[in-house]
């Protein structure tokens, strides 16, 4: 970890988002979302509702989930019209869990 | 006669502090009316009514959104300056200290005044010592030509580089803010080269390099963030060394190193006042050297960074030293005395007898005879170890 | 250095004349400084402001307590029990006063042994057009005082008063200024 | 009008908002920013007020922002904006910048309905350019659910909990849309993040208007409300459906309806699902859920009559 000369001054993090530092892939407990492509209309609802933005879309077209940062919440299931999204049991793997998690309570 | 004041325009200090506003024509002024900050901003506003400078002032709603907007402005990349008062400073005083971490260069100019309770308008300067340790630069004005004078420096010392930080002009309510006095001003061109242009290091407003201003720091971060702090503040030391030079160089007046010594070089006795009441110290030293006392006075201008080392040199040799505090921290003793002592007991292997005076809260007033009252004291060898009070009813 | 105080009523401009003085001597080569007293008063109310005149740089920051001159801008004020207009007057000072009494009946009010200067200031700005009497009795002041010139007196004034109220406060001034050479003082 | 193709085009571009953050699962909150921040197209800086939105995305030295971004303090975000609009002015008038820029300010309700309603009404007074979101989550969630001036009758909080001779808040929450609309701004509007293309059209035209506008927008907190993470985007629309959060929006002063439900559900649907309403599920409690329900039929009459005039 950087030395207090070597952080930029007044707490500014230049540069935007920093998603690979905050993977929370981890936070999944038990169960992820599966996509089936074949049922998928499309819609795009499920990316519109997600609140992770881990919904991939290329072109306006929905590819899939990106895991990285997917806490399992399920939105995404219930918002699907077509069942493209389910929850499946995701079996407890400690070598799939991200190294830099932020902690989940963080009161003010 | 004539042309010894010809250079000089009647005005109080207040009018001597929008000017430079006008002069510095800053981008943003967010402001909050207070007494006896108050006609700051009413001539400044003024001057913006009458076009003589071009700053977008905000009359906002209280003195917390006054330093929140100027926070707001400066983090976009603004040149901001704001004044208050009192509470208005108690108010505004939680973002006081964000305005300092988001190292923000806001000019504050302070129209010292009593805090309440009991509500008083008066000066004192439990204000700005309540503001001590908020991360700002903090320089007293003995009269309305040094508040002029010293809001100018302070814009370029708070956007130096090196220092970022608010920087807060202190000028007694209602003795200087309120008095008119004589004050030279500089020609506007001269100003605005002494203080330049301002480009923030980080502006928000630069969509294209998108940065995040005001983040959430753990245990992991902040204290390297607090330790920035410190480098700021022992920063300005130098530039504000360097910035009198530049100063002297563009008006003639001097305000060499971190205080004014007046007859001090060779005095057995030594009074350190900040501000206005310093002004009437000298002409009590003037007195009493006619009568030959050797007494003399350490003003200093800047409070925050507290030049420690420099004050016990130049007080070293003294027989006796009296501080008079216009403010008081309640179970302890003066703010301005505690720095003394400790910059004496740092520095010093033999130290002088330091006494501790408050005066003046909520503008009791301070006439010659008190101060010269101090002298004697001094020349009695009181008990150094009791706190006094001065002009008080006991 | 010479210490001035002006006794008048909130709405008065006992702190303008102060400033006025102050503002006209800094023209004519003197240092000046001018404050008024402050407290929650409104309109009405007895108020006190300053002027000090020396012929160096003032660092005084303190109040007035032995003025050498005291102007009172409004007569009622030498009874209004709240006030004591010769308080810590130099007994070699002047009392100067917009009354239309005598200065022997000044005397008997205040008891102020000194010198004692009257004129009916309210009368003379009637007689003007001026809606204040404290100019006139700026005018009186400033001939009284010595070295301080009507012409540095008007350049103050036009940055002060706007182009209306400037003409009659001018000749308020002087007629101020003229009443102090037709009375011989008392 | 917006459809989910043309806002997701846009995050494809740049991801404004990004799953760098720590909200909790299911957080309604960041659906809401999502939605609004895709379907604005200039430029866009972010002010955000101190509560969970905040803390949650900006852990130094991590961010979950790819736009420019300030927090400051709690109850200031309103004021922060001002400052930030107002620089943003000058500095244009002054040729110092070029760019066409939208503010828009975050807050949650403990931050605007309570501590911030000062700073937030101050701004609309003078006028500023900046669209504030409130996203409502009817308590303080940041700090684990304690009750704010958003928090709905008879809610249960850890700060007004159910016991022995109490039955959760025993007040009702207080207007805010109604209290900003009194501030005659150009644009307010109440949103909920279930109904994605009302927000994302409500969006565009509060950021096109040419003074301050202001959108309440209904966001679920699972952990606070007490339902599954999964339920949140439908818990908020039940919200709609029983028009205890109607949509509606206020234009230059005229009232507009944005959607009646054909059928009007009963509360006791949108209160079933959420744990801090268990309670009135109880024998003896019929009377609180009957107020309930009464009190809601009164405000959605109120509102209908406001927009019929």
């Amino acid at each position: 970890m950087k030395r207090y000369q070597e952080l930029p001054i007044g707490g500014v993090i230049p540069g935007g988002a920093t998603p690979q530092l905050v993977q929370t892939g981890g936070w999944r407990s038990g169960k992820k979302p599966v996509f089936n492509e074949k049922l998928c209309v499309n819609c795009l609802l499920c990316w519109v509702h997600c609140p992770e933005a881990t919904i991939v879309v290329e072109r306006s077209q929905m590819r899939g989930i990106s895991y990285d940062h997917c806490k399992g919440c399920g939105i995404c299931s219930q918002s699907c019209p077509t069942g493209a999204i389910t929850m499946a049991i995701e079996l407890h793997d400690d070598s799939h869990r991200p190294k830099s998690e932020v902690s989940e309570e963080v009161c003010v | 006669m004539r042309v010894a004041t010809t250079h000089l325009t009647l005005m109080t200090g207040a009018e001597a502090a929008a000017h430079a506003m006008r002069q510095i024509n800053p981008d943003v002024v967010p402001v909050y009316p207070i007494t006896p900050q108050t006609p700051i901003i009413e001539t400044f506003a003024q001057f913006v009514a009458d076009s003589q400078c071009d700053s977008e002032i905000i009359n906002v709603e209280s003195e917390h959104s006054a330093m929140s907007a100027a926070v707001g402005a400066s983090c976009a990349g603004a040149r901001v300056i704001t004044a208050t008062s009192s509470q208005g400073l108690a108010l505004m005083l939680e973002i006081v200290y964000i305005a300092a971490s988001m190292r923000c260069p806001i000019v504050i100019a302070v129209g010292s005044r009593a805090l309440s309770g009991p509500i008083n308008i008066h000066c004192d300067h439990s204000d700005s010592m309540m503001a001590r340790d908020a991360g700002c630069v903090q320089i007293f004005a003995e009269n309305a030509q040094e508040a002029y004078d010293l809001m100018i420096m302070a814009q370029r010392l708070a956007e130096d580089r090196r220092v970022l930080v608010p920087v807060m002009v202190m000028q007694d309510g209602f003795t200087i803010t309120h008095s008119a006095e004589p004050v030279a001003l500089l020609p506007d061109q001269t100003v605005q080269e002494f203080i330049g242009e301002y480009e923030a290091l980080y502006p928000l407003l630069d969509v294209d390099h998108p940065t995040t201003q005001g983040p959430f720091a753990l245990p992991d971060y902040y204290f390297e963030l607090k330790r920035q702090q410190v480098d700021a503040l022992d920063a300005a030391r130098g530039v504000w060394l360097e910035l009198q030079k530049r100063f002297a160089e563009i008006s003639g007046r001097r305000y060499e190193g971190f205080f004014e010594e007046y007859k001090l070089s060779d005095a057995e006795y030594a009074l350190v006042i900040l501000s206005s009441t310093a002004g009437t110290a000298k002409v009590v030293i003037d007195r009493l050297r006619r009568k030959g006392v050797k007494v003399g006075l350490l003003k200093p201008w800047l409070f925050r960074p507290f030049p420690a080392k420099e004050i016990a040199q130049a007080l070293a040799d003294k027989r006796a030293i009296a501080v008079l505090d216009r403010a008081i921290s309640f179970g302890s003793w003066g703010p301005l005395y505690l720095e003394i002592s400790a910059a004496l007991g740092r520095y010093l292997q033999q130290k002088p007898a330091l006494y501790n005076y408050i005066y003046g809260l909520g503008g009791r007033d301070t006439p010659p005879e008190l101060i010269a009252s101090v002298v004697t004291d001094m020349q009695s060898g009181l008990d150094p170890t009791v706190l006094r009070y001065l002009g008080l009813r006991e | 250095m010479i210490e001035i105080r002006w006794h008048g009523r909130g709405g008065q401009g006992a702190k303008t004349v102060s400033q006025l003085l102050a503002g006209a001597a800094l023209r004519g080569g003197r240092y000046a400084q001018a404050f008024p007293e402050y407290g929650p008063e409104r309109s009405g109310a007895p108020v006190k402001a300053f002027t000090r005149l020396d012929a160096k740089e003032i660092r005084l920051h303190c109040s007035v307590y032995e003025p050498d001159i005291v102007v009172v801008l409004d007569p009622t004020l030498l009874h209004a029990k709240e006030v004591r207009v010769t308080e810590g007057l130099k007994r070699q000072g002047i009392l100067l006063v917009n009354t239309a009494a005598s200065a022997d009946d000044v005397r008997r009010q205040t008891g102020f042994a000194g010198k004692i200067i009257t004129l009916d200031a309210e009368a003379i700005a009637r007689s003007v057009g001026a809606r204040f009497s404290n100019v006139v009795m700026l005018g009186a002041l400033a001939r009284v005082l010595g070295g301080i010139t009507l012409e540095d007196l008007e350049r103050e004034f036009a940055q002060t008063f706007g182009e209306k109220a400037l003409a009659t406060n001018i000749a308020a001034l002087r007629a101020g200024f003229a009443q102090i050479d037709m009375e011989a003082p008392s | 009008m917006p459809n989910t193709k043309e806002l997701a085009r846009h995050e494809e571009a740049v991801k404004r908002f990004t799953g760098a953050h720590a909200l909790c699962a299911g957080c309604g909150v960041p659906i809401c920013v999502r939605t609004i921040l895709n379907a604005i197209d200039e430029p866009v800086v972010v002010i955000n007020a101190t509560g969970c939105l905040e803390v949650a995305t900006t852990r130094y030295p991590t961010t979950a922002w790819n736009v420019p971004w300030i927090h400051v303090a709690f109850e200031n975000a309103a004021a922060v904006a001002s400052g930030v609009e107002t620089a943003y002015r000058v500095l244009r008038r002054r040729g110092k910048i070029s760019r066409e820029i939208r503010f828009v300010a975050f807050g949650g309700d403990g931050g605007t309905y309570d501590i911030g309603l000062q700073a937030l009404s101050g701004a609309l007074e003078r006028g500023h350019r900046f669209l504030y979101v409130c996203y409502d989550n009817e308590a303080y969630m940041n700090t684990g659910n304690q009750r704010s001036g958003a928090t709905p009758f008879a809610a249960q909080t850890t700060t007004a909990p159910t016991g022995e001779k109490s039955f959760g808040k025993p007040q009702r929450r207080k207007d805010l849309t109604e209290i900003v609309a009194a501030h005659h701004i150009p644009y307010v509007a109440q949103a909920s993040i279930s109904d994605w293309h009302d927000l994302a059209v409500k969006a565009r035209k509060a950021v096109s208007v040419p003074g301050p506008s202001f959108l309440n927008v209904l966001s679920t907190c699972p952990r606070g409300w007490g339902h599954p993470s999964d339920q949140s985007v439908k818990i908020a629309h039940l919200a709609v459906e029983t028009c205890y959060w109607p949509l509606y929006e206020v234009i230059d002063g005229r009232w507009h309806l944005n959607y009646i439900p054909e059928e009007k559900r009963p509360i006791t649907e949108w209160l079933r699902p959420q744990k801090r309403f268990a309670h009135l599920f109880e024998r003896g409690n019929e009377a609180l859920l009957a107020q309930i329900q009464r009190q809601v039929d009164e405000d959605w009459e109120k509102l209908l009559r406001k927009c019929e005039g």
